[in-house]
This record gives C-alpha cells, structure tokens and sequence, in this order.
C-alpha cells in the first residue's frame, strides 16, 4: 500500500513538469517568466536553475509567436510544454491553437501530428478583475482535435501533464491559480493518469453533482454537509472536457435520477448545457426531474471580493441549490 | 512650460513646485497603496510606479484637457499625473462604489472619461490598437486632440505593437506611442524580450518619428515629450518615444524578484528622478528646504484624505452585479 | 401594403451598409479589401467609388489592429462598421472584442460604451476547407457583454445592421458565405428589424424546429417537405444568439412537446447545447420526448463537396430526423 | 550549381534546363488548374502562382533535402519546385484520396511530410510561428537544416510577423523568412498595407539579416538565397529576404481585379521571368529552340499525366470523414 504526503496544487503541478523534463529530453518548458521570474504563480520555481535556459525558456510577451512556436516544434519532433500565463491571454494564441493545433492532422490527411501541451492558468478567485479571472474551457471544448483537460484534484494536478504528453495530438491543460496554495494527501507514488474518462470522486444515490476545475472540491465540500443532512449525492468530475466522456454520468443518473451541474463558466453556451444536452438526449427518460445548472453569473467578473465571490457557484449556493432539488 | 530659444524648457519656480508635488504625490500614494496592500485593504494585483514618475509628470505637461490617455495596469501616476482624484482611485482599489470605475475595476483598471483617462488596462499591448481607433476618431471628426498612449517595452514585443504602429502611419493619425523602457517584463530582462534592444530602431521600420530620452530625468522627459507633441499637433502624424526608466520595487505584489541583483536597483535607485528634480529646484534657487517640506506635508494630508475616503466608502450591493453588461436602457 | 422585391442576400446587406453610411456620418465602414477589391465576397462592391477612402477603408491585413481600432473609434464617438472577412480569421481578433469591447462598459462601471459593430462572414459551403468553412458563433454567443445576431434570412440581410448600429453595445453580426448569391423577394421597404427577439418563421403543431443562420431555410424547406407528408412543424429563427431569447421557443414547445435544433457548427458546447439546456430547466415537463440536435459533424471541415456535404446538416437530413422524431 | 568567384551562381546547360523545366512545369501547371478550375473539377479558393514562378524555383535550388518548407495557400508553385508530384498535387485539388492530403486540404492545403513540405497554410502569416519553432526544434536536436517560410507582403503587416521575427532573432535558429512582394495582397496594394513599404527596412528593427531582390529574375534570385541559406547554415541565425515580384493573374478564381489596372499588368509581363530565364539560356547557348520545345512537350506531358491520376482518382467514403480529428490509435 502507497505511502500518502501533503502536497500543495502548486507544487504537484511543478513535480510532474520536474518528472517530464527529466524523463523525456525532447520536453522543454516555455513561456512568459517560466524561467528568471520562477512562473507567473511560481510554479516552475527554480526549474530554470535545475534545467538550464534550453530546458526552460523564457518568452517575450508574443503568446500567438510562442505557442505557434511550440506548435511547430512539436511538428518536427519535440514535446514541447507551453505555458499560457493565464487563459485570458490565449485569446491571441487562439488561432495558433485552433487553425493550426487542431486542425493540422485532419487537414494533411493524417500526416502531422502536434504533440504540444499547452498549460493556461484559468479561473477566478484572486480579485485580478475583468481581463485576469476568466474561465474559458467552454471555447476549447468546442473544437475537435483538441483534448482538453481540466485539473480540478491534487491527482491530476500530479498526473494529467504525464499523460498528456504521452498524447500525439494537442492538450489544453487547465489549472486553477486559486487552487495553488491548497494542500492535500496524495499517494507518494502518483503519476500518470487516465485521461480519457470521468470520475466518479464520491458515491452517492439521491442526485449526480456534475463539475470540474475549482467546482470540485467545492461539490465535495457541499455533499458531505448535504449527507450531514441526510442527502447523499454523487460527485462527478468530469476531468476531460474534450471528447467528453458522457458514459459516466450517464451511468450515474440511472441510479440518482436527478443532476446538477455546477461550473465557474459562463452560463451560455457552456460545459453545463453541453451535459444537460447530453443528458437530455440519453438519458431523458431515467429523468425524475429536470437537470439543472449552477454557473457562473455572466458578467466581466468584477474586482471587489464580495462581487467576486458573488460571480461564480460558492459551496453554499450548491447546497441550497441540492437542497431544492430534493426537498422542493 | 516656457521655451528657451534652444527648445529647453525653461520652467518658474511656481511650475517647479507644481511638478515636484506632483511627482511626490505619486511616490507617496504608491507607497501608501503598498501599505494598504499588505493590510488587505487593497487586493488583487498592484503593480507600483515608484521610479518612473519622471515619465508620467513629464508627459502629461504636454497633454492638452481635449486629449486622450491610455494607459497599463501600471497607471496609477498616469491617472494622477492626468490630475485623477486620489480618493477616488483609493476608492477603486478599495473596491468601493465610490472609486473612478465603481470599485469594478481595481487597481489596473481606473477609467474616467470626464478626465478623457481610458484606462487602466490589464491586457499587455490591448490598449494599443484602441489608441489609434480613438485617434483615428479625432481625425474624422476634425478634433485636434492627441492620444497618448503608455506601454511598456515588454508590449511591444507583442503583435498588435506592429500592428498599431503601422496602422497608425498609414493612416496618419495624431497618436504618441509612449514606451516606457524600464528594463523588465515582469522578471523578463530586456534582452530576452527583443532581438534589437534598441527600442528606438523600431519607429523607422513603420515611417514613424522617433525620439528616446532619459526617463528619470523630468525635464528631459518635457523637452521630449513636449517636441513629439508638438510635431504630433502640427503633422496629424504618429509619434515613438521611448523613455528609458527603471521600477524600483517589484514588478507586483507578489513579485520575489528572483530576476534581478539588490545592486542593480541601488544603482538605478540613485538616479532617483525626485530627489534629482528637487536638487536642480534647490540649485536653481526655485525653491526652498522647507518649501519641499512643505509639499511633502500637503501630499501627506492628500493621501490620508483618499485614505479616508476610500474607508468612507460603500461596497456595491450584490444584487447590482450585472449593471452595466449592457447599457442599462438597452437590457437588462 | 408594401411591395415586394427580388434581392440576393448579398444586395440586402449590401443595401443596408449603404443606408447607414448616408443616414449618419459617423458611420464608415473598415476591413480587410472592402475598398479597392469590392469586398472578399463583393458585399461593398462599388461603395468605396460612392463614399470615398474616409468612409470606406482599406486595411491591411491585421485583425488585432483593425477591429482595436474600430472599437477605439466607436469609444470616441463614431460608429464603425468592422467586418473582419471571416469569422476564421476573428480569433486573431477575440482578445480586442472579448477583452476590451465586451468588457469595458462594465469594468469602468458604466462609463464607455463600445457601439462598434462588428461583421463577419460564416459557414461553410464553399469548399475552403478547414481553415476557412468555420461556424463559431457559440465562441462569441458565450460572452457577455456583446450582442450576437445570425443573419439567417434576407429580411435580416436587410435590416439587422441597422439596428445593430443603434445599439449602445458591440454588436457581431454573422452573415453566411453560402447564401450571398440566393435571391428571396422582401418588403421593398424593408428597413431596421428588431434585434432581441427569436422569430416563429413558420407555424406548426407537432415539432418545434429551433435554428439560426444557414439552418433557417433548410429548416424551412424541410418543414415544407413534411408537411406534404400531414407533419406540422413550427420553424423557430433564434437569430439573437446573445443575449438569447428564450421565451419564443419556450412558448412554442408548450404548444409542440417537441422540439429539434439544427445548426451547422460543431455538436459539442454550442447554441444547440444551450437551447437544449434552457428546455430541460424550463419546459421539462412540457416535453412528450427528449428534444434532439442536428448539428455539425465535429472535425476541420474538409475540401471534398460530397465530404463538406456531409459535415453540416442537410435538408434530408432534417426530414428524416424530424420523421423519426415524430414516427419513431 | 557552382558559384564564380563574385559569387554569382554560374549554371551548367544541364541545369539550365532543369531550372527552365521547373518553371514551365509550374506555369502550365497553373494554367491547367485554371482550366480545371472553370470545369468545376477544382472548385473553393484557388490562388495562382503565374508570374512568380522564379521566387520558388530559385529559393528551393539552395535547400536540401532535409531541410524544411512552409507555404501559403498560393503554394503549387513551391510544392512543385520541392519536386512534389504533380499528379498528387492535382489529386488533392480534385479532393481525391490520392491526393496528397488525401483531398482534405484542397488547393491551399498541400502537405507531404516525406519531402518536408509543411504546407499549404491558409491563415495568412499564421505558419511564421510554426517556421520559428521547426527551426527550434531544429537546433535542439542539433540538426543542421534550414527552415524555408515563404509568405506575401501582406502578411507581413500582421502581428505574427513581428513576434515571429523577434523569436527567431532572439533564438537564434535557422530560419530564412522569405517574403514574396508581389505587391498586393488580395485587392490591397502595397501603399496601404504598409507604412514603409520598402520592407527590407523590417529586418534591420530585429537585427535580422536582410536582403532584397528581383523576384522576376531566376539566376538573381539563386544568387540571393543561396547566400541567405549559405549565412543561415553558417551562422544558425535568421535571415529576411524581400523578393520583388507579381503576380499576372488573379488574386484567386473570385477576383474581378478592379484594383489594378490593365496596363501595370502588362508592364510586369514583359518581366516575365521565363522568356527572361529563356533568352539567357539561349544566349548563352546552353539550349536550343527545339530544346525548348522538347521541355514544353514533356510538361505537356507530365501535366496529362497528372490530370489522368487525379481523374483516376477515388473518393473518400464519406464514413471516413472523422478520421484524422485525432490520431487513430488514441480515439475514435
Ligand atoms: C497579453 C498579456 N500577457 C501577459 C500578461 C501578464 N503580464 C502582466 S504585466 C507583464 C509584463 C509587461 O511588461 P512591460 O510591458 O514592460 O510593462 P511594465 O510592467 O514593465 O510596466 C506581463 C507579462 C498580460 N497581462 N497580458
Ligand atoms: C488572417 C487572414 N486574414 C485574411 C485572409 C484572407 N486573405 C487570403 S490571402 C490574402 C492576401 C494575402 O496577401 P499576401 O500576404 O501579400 O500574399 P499573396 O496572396 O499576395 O501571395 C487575404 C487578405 C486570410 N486568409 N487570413
Ligand atoms: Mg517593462
Ligand atoms: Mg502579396
């Protein structure tokens, strides 16, 4: 039986670039202040002086020039890890990633694959205001050739960028800088995980609490206060966000008969209504009641705590929200 | 600001004291906006001026009420310079309704139109493009304002740099392209940011007028400053000016520093441009050890009135939070 | 009563471009070959000769810049009409209207409006292959702060511009590639349409047939053909992708029980999603069966025709799936 | 190709013959997709490459085999001078699965990874990130190719030509940005695409190793690249090179040309690069008319063939049409 430590998000991210880097010499690491700075949210710390400047490579501010960069060396046969800030700053990588990332191994016929791992810090949290606390999977998850992760548990903080970089095709990665400093036992020896399916992170009968990213410790922390009350709910993470695995929580609503999805995003157009789409689709009829949506409150998230806190789902909105649900 | 015959500016004691309490109203509110910082009172990322001053107070003397000014995440001397209320950016980066964008924005985002201020923008080199729309503007309306815009050199390692620059001289519009070089990107050291470090070298590859000048020192920030405008007025034409200055403290609040030797600083640190303009007043016999005391003591009660309206002020009811998504009487 | 006559959608938009550039001065137009070349697909043929070089500008080519600009124009007072060629090429764009036209009202606290509106050729059709034949209208329709308009039929071609240049707000506008050269007859003085509200394009009873842009006239032709089989389908137009009125096509599915949405972008978070999420949380129990998306098939869309054919739902499509819908 | 010692490439009759081969190929091949193209066995965006043939011909002498190359949607041309097949080629524009992209692509997208041909890109200037990081892969693994990226003068005012300038200079990696002024992009002339619109004052504002030349003139053209790739080989580091040139025919198969007039067309004819590159050979007597005419007949020939392949060709079985979204053995 393993061995569990304390680990912080932060500094399983880091671990698992350390791992890369030393396992697999065509992986490098580039981005804007990855290396002197020590990472925007230091999670590359003191990589540069453990792996030198090849290894480590500072960028200018050019996000469209040095993801495209990353592209075209994944292209001609490296692993390269890019790291976009923050995901409110790929906007002006987009195109690189979309008409060139994603597109590049249908469009050849099959020739080409993009190999590249693209890291973004994402989420709200840190009172950074309307251009520094977006939470954009919704647009990757649109576009096919891409898979599309989404870190939301200390495992995956570890074991996601492993296994994506074993991926012939382009992987978004998505981190959650409100997340860094939290601390959670892992197993000593965790490493690599599945990248292909959901999972199911807490057993439960009465209703499927469906998430990712920062909604997943929140949905963990609202179902033990719901069992508390006699409510005992499943928790979802739905971890890979393109191609979406839907067996998963289709396979927990035949048991639970009722869904919520709760996600920091924009309300329209979302992960959410793509899973109740999915839900309505397949599973319509093990439906008691209808799936409902906890997201985040579609405005440019503002600046004050209170305003901030009050832009995306807190775990007591997601227990009231359950509350309702189940004792209407 | 008078002019010699050689173009120098010639300035009174009386604009001398001005533009002392100007530049040591900044230092001094960036100073309190750290304290503020680590009581918690301000949040989020804040990015300090102190060291630049020079550029702002400079600048700004050849601004015009009619023109427009954009600016970074780093803006605060910026807004103060352009003549902002300091209670009401203390407001903002409180958070309180009461702050120049409604405590929406923070601290990389002060916005007032009435002062023609447009930012406060957070997105490096987003502003940019903006800036020459907004200067296109004047042209087509027959305004003879300028826009000034503020980046830094890291933005202009960015697309939309070359993008602006060259749109702009096509088009001919009345737009100054304020670089303040201070050396780092964040913990990016010039050198790895561009190929040619020689910012300057870079306004001839659009056909745009270029000037650099000593950012630490004011007055050549006037004399240069002042000459782009003028040209800027008298072309409708597009301006680079590169200033070269330095940031004393750390890129932002959570900054370690890790890029930079203390030595570094120090030296820079005794091109201090405060000191230095207080010492050429004292020289020139335009004012007084006491007088600095004096403005020192003035800038002090300002800042414990911003402080204080900024306390005084009141957190935007929750329920508002959608305001201004749409233009209220257009949606809901 | 007003007469009717035969336009392509091409004149319509045409048309309207050159009532607004004659009604106010403010407004002019700006993109990449809108002057010298008559437009990349000849919508502002001839207007450059009848404006001039101030009203009709030439760009070069530079997304970021050009649409920055627009939207720094529309901040200081004028009333620019950007079209950037196509929405393929818009990523480059997204940061200017994402983080800065949708966001700056409400991150100054309601002090700068952005009333740019911003066009963009859509959709597939041509045979221009993966990097020219997108549908993202779900990536913009996702945003809060921009209002999203399809122009999915000729009186829209028509009038939605118009409109769109009274809003206070940026507004997008997608116009579809595949439909310049088809002729519809219209009012003749067809003019400004409104732009918050869904349409009920056709009436019917037995399924409601919710779709934007290139999907409404297939819809329409579809409903045509079954209704010569005794099947009665309504024909929803969303054409306000953002903010999206829900309450027509709720009405209607109270009425039908049913409902299917078409549209040709990619299946996966999309406006179908969102449609199929907003009936399961507000008519669930109006609905006699799960409502179903035909959408596009997820991949870069492909040269071939019989390939490009097969990437988007067709009219026979539409029949059969409506068919088996209604007699399973 | 031997070199004099003024460096001027001196060509052997056997070469010239190959040359004057490439560039027939290339311009009848063209003709024929336009023919193909009214016939509807081409169809979406066609972009010409007629006029320009000596920029590709004469780039693609310098590179090797294991160097890499990277194109435009305008890329027949450099797909065949890199010795593409052209019955692959007119395959993929017939949208056959022979094609060489299986009929994915179409005309703008060709790709064969086994000569190194990287595209076929149709986002303009989206591809110069991708040839800075090809030729970064290429200095990590310690490989001594040359990245080879061709794209327009209107590329060249996007963003993405800034920042990949910069990356290439400040990484040091073999590069050789090669821009094709044929002086419009699309509709658009030169005068309003760039402020400066000698270009070859863009390289110099990245430290970037610049030269120009006469992109209508073959052996000028050689002589020019092959020092650029010789510098690039020599000194890993990136070059620019501005060739002039332009093109005779349309934009692409949509375009009424209402931008340029008859007469600037017919000017550039008479440039025509390959009676030019005839003429020479002829004077030189290293060919004969028949010669000439033997050349022709073999294009003739070779060209049949491909349209014979293409027309042979098979479609792809609408089933498969989700293949490729990603790697096979990885998902569905
Ligand atoms: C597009 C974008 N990329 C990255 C960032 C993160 N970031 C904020 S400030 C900064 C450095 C900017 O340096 P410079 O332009 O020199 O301005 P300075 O901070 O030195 O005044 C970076 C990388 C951002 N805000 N926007
Ligand atoms: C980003 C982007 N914007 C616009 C277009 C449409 N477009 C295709 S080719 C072209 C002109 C490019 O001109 P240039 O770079 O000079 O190359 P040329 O066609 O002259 O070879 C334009 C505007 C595009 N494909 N991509
Ligand atoms: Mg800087
Ligand atoms: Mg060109």
């Amino acid at each position: 039986m393993s061995k569990y430590i304390n680990l912080s998000y932060r500094d399983a991210l880091k671990s698992a670039i350390r791992e890369a880097l030393k396992n697999d010499e065509r992986v490098f690491l580039m981005g804007e202040d990855v290396g002197h700075y020590g990472g925007a949210f230091a999670v590359s710390k003191g990589l540069l002086q453990e792996f030198g400047p090849e290894r480590i490579m500072d960028v200018p501010l050019s996000e469209s020039g040095f993801t495209g960069s990353g592209i075209g060396a994944a292209l001609a046969g490296m692993k390269p890890i890019v790291e976009v800030m923050t995901v409110n700053f790929s906007l002006l990588a987009m195109d690189q990633i979309i008409n060139n990332a994603a597109t590049l191994l249908h469009m050849s016929g099959g020739q080409l694959n993009v190999p590249v791992v693209i890291r973004m810090g994402c989420g709200i949290g840190r009172q950074l205001a309307a251009q520094h606390s977006h939470s954009w999977e919704p647009f990757y998850a649109h576009v096919p050739g891409l898979i599309v992760l989404s870190v939301g548990t200390h495992e995956d903080a570890r074991g996601m960028l492993l296994s994506a970089l074993e991926s012939p095709d382009p992987v978004i990665l998505f981190e959650y800088t409100s997340m860094l400093n939290l601390e959670k036992e892992i197993p000593e020896d965790a490493g690599a995980v599945d990248i292909r399916q959901a999972k199911v992170l807490k057993q439960g009968k009465d209703l499927s609490l469906i998430t990712y990213g920062t909604g997943v410790y929140k949905c963990l922390e609202a179902a033990d206060i719901l069992a508390g009350e006699g409510m005992d709910v499943e928790v979802i993470d739905l971890r890979v966000l393109r191609p979406m695995d839907e067996e998963t929580f289709l396979t927990s609503i035949t048991k639970t008969h009722r869904a919520l999805v709760v996600e920091d995003a924009w309300r329209s157009v979302s992960i959410s209504s793509e899973v109740a789409a999915r839900i309505m689709e397949k599973a319509f009829y093990e439906l008691d009641a209808p799936v409902e949506r906890l997201c985040g409150v579609e405005v440019p998230i503002p600046y004050p705590k209170h305003l901030e806190d009050a832009s995306v789902p807190q775990v007591y909105d997601i227990v009231e929200k359950v509350t309702k649900m189940l004792r209407p | 600001m008078k002019k010699t015959a050689s173009n120098k500016p010639k300035i009174s004691a009386e604009e001398g004291k001005r533009l002392l309490h100007q530049m040591l109203l900044i230092r001094r509110f960036e100073e309190k906006s750290a304290e503020e910082y680590t009581k918690s009172k301000i949040r989020g990322f804040l990015h300090l001026y102190v060291g630049e001053e020079a550029v702002a107070v400079g600048v700004t003397q050849s601004l015009k009420e009619e023109d427009y000014i954009l600016s970074t995440y780093r803006e605060h001397g910026h807004a103060l310079a352009r003549g902002m209320d300091p209670g009401e950016i203390m407001a903002e980066m409180f958070g309180k309704l009461e702050g120049c964008s409604m405590g929406r924005g923070g601290s990389m985002h002060l916005f007032d139109s009435k002062i023609n201020f447009f930012g406060g923008n957070a997105i490096v080199c987003g502003h940019l493009p903006m800036a020459v729309g907004m200067a296109l503007a004047s042209k087509k309306q027959g305004k003879k304002n300028v826009t000034c815009c503020f980046f830094g050199e890291g933005a202009a390692a960015e697309g939309e740099f070359h993008e602006s620059m060259n749109l702009a001289a096509l088009w001919n519009v009345p737009v100054l392209f304020l670089c303040e070089n201070n050396l780092y990107a964040m913990g990016t050291a010039l050198k790895y940011t561009h190929s040619e470090q020689k910012l300057e070298k870079k306004g001839p590859a659009y056909g745009i007028e270029t000037g650099s000048v000593n950012g630490m020192d004011l007055m050549a920030v006037m004399e240069a400053s002042q000459k782009a405008v003028d040209y800027i007025r008298k072309t409708g034409k597009p301006y680079f000016l590169v200033c070269y200055t330095y940031r004393f403290r750390a890129h932002s609040m959570f900054d370690a520093e890790l890029y930079r030797e203390k030595a570094e600083v120090e030296k820079w640190k005794k091109e201090d441009p405060i000191p230095k303009f207080s010492e050429y007043l004292l020289k020139e016999k335009m004012i007084s050890a006491e007088e600095i005391q004096e403005i020192e003591g003035k800038v002090e009660r300002e800042i414990e009135k911003a402080i204080e309206f900024a306390e005084n002020g009141t957190w935007e009811d929750v329920k508002d939070l959608t305001r201004f998504v749409y233009t209220e009487s257009q949606r809901s």
